[in-house]
């Protein structure tokens, strides 16, 4: 967390924070299933300004061959942002912060994905930032939860993920830009909503145990609003003409 | 190749030998292109081009930078590629390979020697500040000829750029509080034709550029002259095909250039 | 995993079933932590620490530097991690893979985050010379949870370190005849829980490691408060096992800080 | 190209450009086939003040073996320039551009080379750029030609190469670095005489179509006038006892 | 040599050198075995300020395989400096000087090394050298011999490692950090004190013939003492029980 | 070794028994030195010098440069060496490995220890602006013994080079239009000696470089003295054969040193 100082007002005396939500509230989301031509599987988000393209393929043989596994298939993930994703452009080059966050992104997905039924296979999960925004990773992961199921690779749930943080003293949903890098705390969650499994979090500020505990419980109130979103976006791929 | 291969190449030719193509176009024409710009807020400048199936997003991003060595009376340009590894199951992730630089390279070019920005008026001061425009693509579906769909992405991302401004104080630029545009002085559109067997095809799709027996990617500027070009493959030409294919490369790229043109930023 | 490593899960599942750990800890009971400072002369501050047979020696490097773009008023502070090839028979020289990264991001984060160094009082002149901390883990035997020995030993290094004292003459940093110590706020330290079936066991060597389900890295500070956290590995916990963690965090947290306190320097 | 301003007059009113050549005029070319010792084939072109060495190796084994095609032989070609080619010392690295020209080499050679004949092997191709001038493309394709036909690898033709370009708005054959840097179009080309077939193509500058086809069939001419060259390297090599 | 000027006296009247040192003294030599838990072999010395960790892994699998020699195992060796070692922070990366020293040390062991007898493996010497000082590579080769014993793999000899130099127009043993910087020659030398034969030889700095022989001579002269403490430090391991 | 090495490797011993070696020389007899300077006109030195089959074409580049932080009062010294993959069917392109880093840093040492070049002499400006002397070897035909051969080709391009003069003017070096020389207070003779069994050879071929034992690299400069040496090789050698290759060294060194003196510039 900055915790840096700044003259924007994180949340006024109404509650209101300074992109106008409450302090409940989540960004705009946006989430497309089956979006891409080539990949097995494929979605798009838009997560406040956070505007991101995933792609699967797989279950598929591994190269090199010597890191396939004959007892179970295995999970990679790339996580990647575009050199115009930012405000100063970005080097392609994987930075040592993409390298580690593609390795959380595989971590939280893992416990959704059965990959048993697979063993010497590999699903291969691209993530591509178009734009970033506060809570990329959450942003992220929704996707790539998205994309998997689009792949049809047998799951025991999805994942869902979002922030909470802690502004102005007080606990808040889904920490953007300005709250990330003005406020006290951010705790990024992901969460498997039917068996209440939290696969993925990260804590950068200081919270108390007490509002550790509040953090954790609002993030999952949040996932569990996004995991309606992802749901409808598989709904309105796979059954666009029958349902509508 | 694959034995499917073969015979889908094999399949490709007949056709070419009674005229027609594999996905019912004429010889001479493009996949339909689909152009939408300004989707990523924070470049300066963005497009997103599908040209039938292969798919790009180019961003352009704007910053003062030192001049190179020996051009201090010009700003910088420079265009990249890159092929995603979620637009297609054998691209791997890594540092680009030959295809890729030479993918760029000739994007690159094609839109440099048009001289399409006007790189003279990007020079905040001579020998030691000028303007960089950096233009990336990002291809996100593989469906053949990247060079014309990242050529596209690039010039409509620039087109509908903006230009912030920048003054010098105390020999450090300060960015002012308004906006221009970048100075066009042309409109480049590269044309790639596919040669199978004898065969002349405009915009080869994944499964034609797999069989062809060369390509030569032709940029021609707004005036119908040809301004950059670049053969390839392990095939070769005739004379007659190669004069054949610039008439095509221009009459084209006419065509394709007004389409561009709808997404030129006016000031 | 061999059939070897799985009967060893196998066991290591059986004896926490009957609340025993296969080296006889108890489950909340991290390995001994044997802490040796001072023992690089070249570097500002070094401390070697074994966890259990866990062994890493950090070295803190300390000179003048040009601060972050965006953070003029601040010290830099970087923090690495590397696992020597003599540390395990696994280990191969060359560049870091994702699990170092990880590692190192993970220490570094824990003692950033916890503002343990008062960065603000790094600062030669705002924005343009500030001084920079360089604190390198270089791991020499493995046996489980480097998160935590990296992160003592690194801390350790720091607390006991001296602090140089440049000032700036002619815009040059110049080294004056004195030392001063680390502006210190407060002592982080970070106690790993690994999860195994639904047990929870702090500290875990390197056989429960490699058989674990998941892990959680929680970084606490002098005033007990949770500050840094990262969750690994291929499973899940529950809200209550998360709660439980943080108790278990601050709590152990508090009893190892009484032993890093120790090694604090005094001016 | 540069079409930056200058002080040289590229060309004078009696159409003698600032090397002192006629419009339709060559560079200084010498050729010399079988210079190395541990080569399988080799050549050495002095072409204006380029000065190139090529080593041929093949057909042999392919490393790493994935590479080898079990229907066809291939072709790999390195061109590299040493540290003291050129003004400015240059990195050793490869860089961006000689990546890209050693692509555009190979497929220049690859119509010529008969490689059906030896599957799974492979011919390496390694140019050395020792001293660099304008047109080193086209000097280094002519080079690994000779070099090709001196290791005994099949070909049905040779390529010979060399550009034509526009100054002061004319069109000249062989454009130097003087021409290249100030000029208005240089357009290298890579041909088989005797197949009569364009196997490399490029073009830097603005023409009509009509210049563009001027360009085409001057630099034509010129490679016809360096295939002689080529054929007397290889003859002075292989009967350098029997004819002389 | 530097041979750089300085106002340090590196030989005074009386023969003393500015670390207190006479002419024919050895700087204060520490050598430990079997110091880590996972190597097969190791070993820890401090020589002058110099602090240096050896780990010693094999015989092994080689990897990757096309390494392996069938008819012998083979040795390799990594020289690496922690970042920390020297005055200024050094890139972690291991730099040219690491890797030619790396090689020069490989090649100062296998003569005392018998491989024939476990072919197609390899012995692994991993060196790091916590504390950088004068003669750092003397240093590492008396800890990667003696931790090559400790690993129990057989050996011919032991290496003995010293350097002398010339200072001040004199002939001296073990030079130092300043007596490197500022003096005339240095010339490390690896000696197999039993078969009496030098295993590494370098020289940097300007000595005539018999300076040359003289230099040779007093390096042996240190490395026969150094084997002492070598031979002590493995007594030390095997016998701690026993002999006290 | 293969088995047609095994069998070379037997003869070549079985001739040195009888005081043969496998080309006809004598020990102590180095292969013809064939040198030609000034061939490449854009460097400011350059040779090639053919030591038997082994052929090198070293490259001298002169530009001013920033002094090491240290060494604020001499000049830059850089030699280089690559063995190009034409030089060899076994060389592979890509970044040089150990035996390529090793030659080059054996070669630069030999020319820089001997102090060849007064780098005293190439300052512009105390710790601020001195001139860079660059030599790069490139190997274009490998028959053993680069050492030497690099060793050779260096020296004789840089004794073959010119010197631009460079004045600082508001701190910039601007280039004159006159050439001077390089500085040269000695010349450096490099002389590799080979072990095979107890035979000492000088400037072993390809074929005896593959079986020698070991090798002693030893540079001398003009009054004969010794000034750098390096050991290589798995062998190991005698004290009295370390004082014979000396001895040998300094002996063949100044025969070759006359040849070498030969490409000498003048002013």
């Amino acid at each position: 967390m900055g915790g840096a100082k700044t003259d924007i007002i994180l949340l006024n005396e109404s509650d209101i924070r300074c992109d106008g939500r409450k302090i409940d509230e989540l960004r705009k989301i946006i989430i497309k299933a089956g979006v891409l031509q080539n990949a097995n599987g494929s979605s798009y988000i838009e997560f406040g300004n956070n505007k991101i393209l995933v792609g699967v393929f797989g279950p598929r043989d591994v190269h090199p061959k010597h890191l396939a596994n004959t007892n179970t298939g295995i999970l990679r993930c790339r996580y990647h942002m575009s050199p115009f994703s930012v405000d100063e452009r970005k080097n392609p080059a994987p930075s040592r912060r993409e390298i580690e966050i593609s390795k959380v992104i595989k971590e939280a997905l893992e416990p959704s994905v059965i990959l048993k039924k697979f063993p010497r296979t590999v699903v291969d999960i691209f993530i591509e930032v178009l734009q970033a925004d506060g809570g990329s990773r959450c942003a992220a992961l929704n996707a790539a939860s998205v994309a998997l199921a689009d792949a049809g690779i047998p799951m025991r749930d999805l994942v869902s993920a979002c922030a909470a943080g802690k502004i102005a003293n007080s606990i808040v949903l889904d920490v953007n830009n300005e709250e990330d890098q003005f406020g006290q705390a951010d705790m990024p969650v992901g969460y498997m909503p039917n068996l209440e499994k939290i696969t993925l979090i990260q804590l950068d500020g200081i919270l108390t145990h007490n509002e550790y505990a509040t953090c954790i419980d609002v993030a999952i109130q949040g996932c569990k609003t996004i995991y309606q979103i992802q749901k409808k976006a598989l709904i309105d791929k796979f059954f666009q003409g029958d349902i509508k | 190749m694959t034995i499917l291969d073969e015979l889908k190449k094999h399949k490709i030719l007949e056709l070419l030998k009674n005229e027609k193509r594999i996905d019912g176009r004429n010889f001479l024409e493009p996949r339909s292109i689909l152009i939408e710009t300004d989707l990523i807020q924070k470049a300066n400048g963005s497009a997103r081009v599908d040209l039938g199936y292969t798919s790009v997003i180019a961003g352009v991003k704007i910053q003062p930078d030192k001049p190179f060595p020996d051009l201090g009376d010009k700003g910088i340009f420079i265009c990249t590629a890159e092929i995603l590894p979620l637009a297609h199951p054998d691209i791997e992730p890594g540092p680009p390979g030959e295809d890729v630089i030479e993918l760029a390279r000739v994007v690159d070019r094609g839109i440099r020697e048009t001289n399409m920005i006007d790189l003279s008026k990007l020079v905040l001061e001579k020998d030691k500040s000028v303007i960089g425009i950096f233009v990336d693509n990002c291809i996100t579906d593989y469906d053949g000829n990247l060079f014309d769909a990242c050529s596209y992405a690039a010039t409509a991302a620039i087109l509908s750029s903006d230009l912030p401004v920048w003054e010098l104080k105390n020999d450090q630029p300060v960015l002012l509080d308004k906006r221009s545009i970048i100075p066009i002085s042309t409109i480049p559109v590269s044309v790639t034709v596919g040669l199978i067997d004898s065969y002349l095809i405009v915009d080869p799709n994944a499964d034609e550029w797999k069989c062809m027996d060369a390509r030569i990617t032709i940029t021609s500027n707004s005036e119908g002259n040809v301004c950059a070009l670049q053969k390839g493959g392990y095939g070769s030409f005739t004379y007659d095909q190669l004069l054949e294919c610039s008439k095509i490369a221009i009459s084209v790229g006419s065509k394709i250039r007004k389409i561009l043109k709808q997404h030129k930023k006016s000031k």
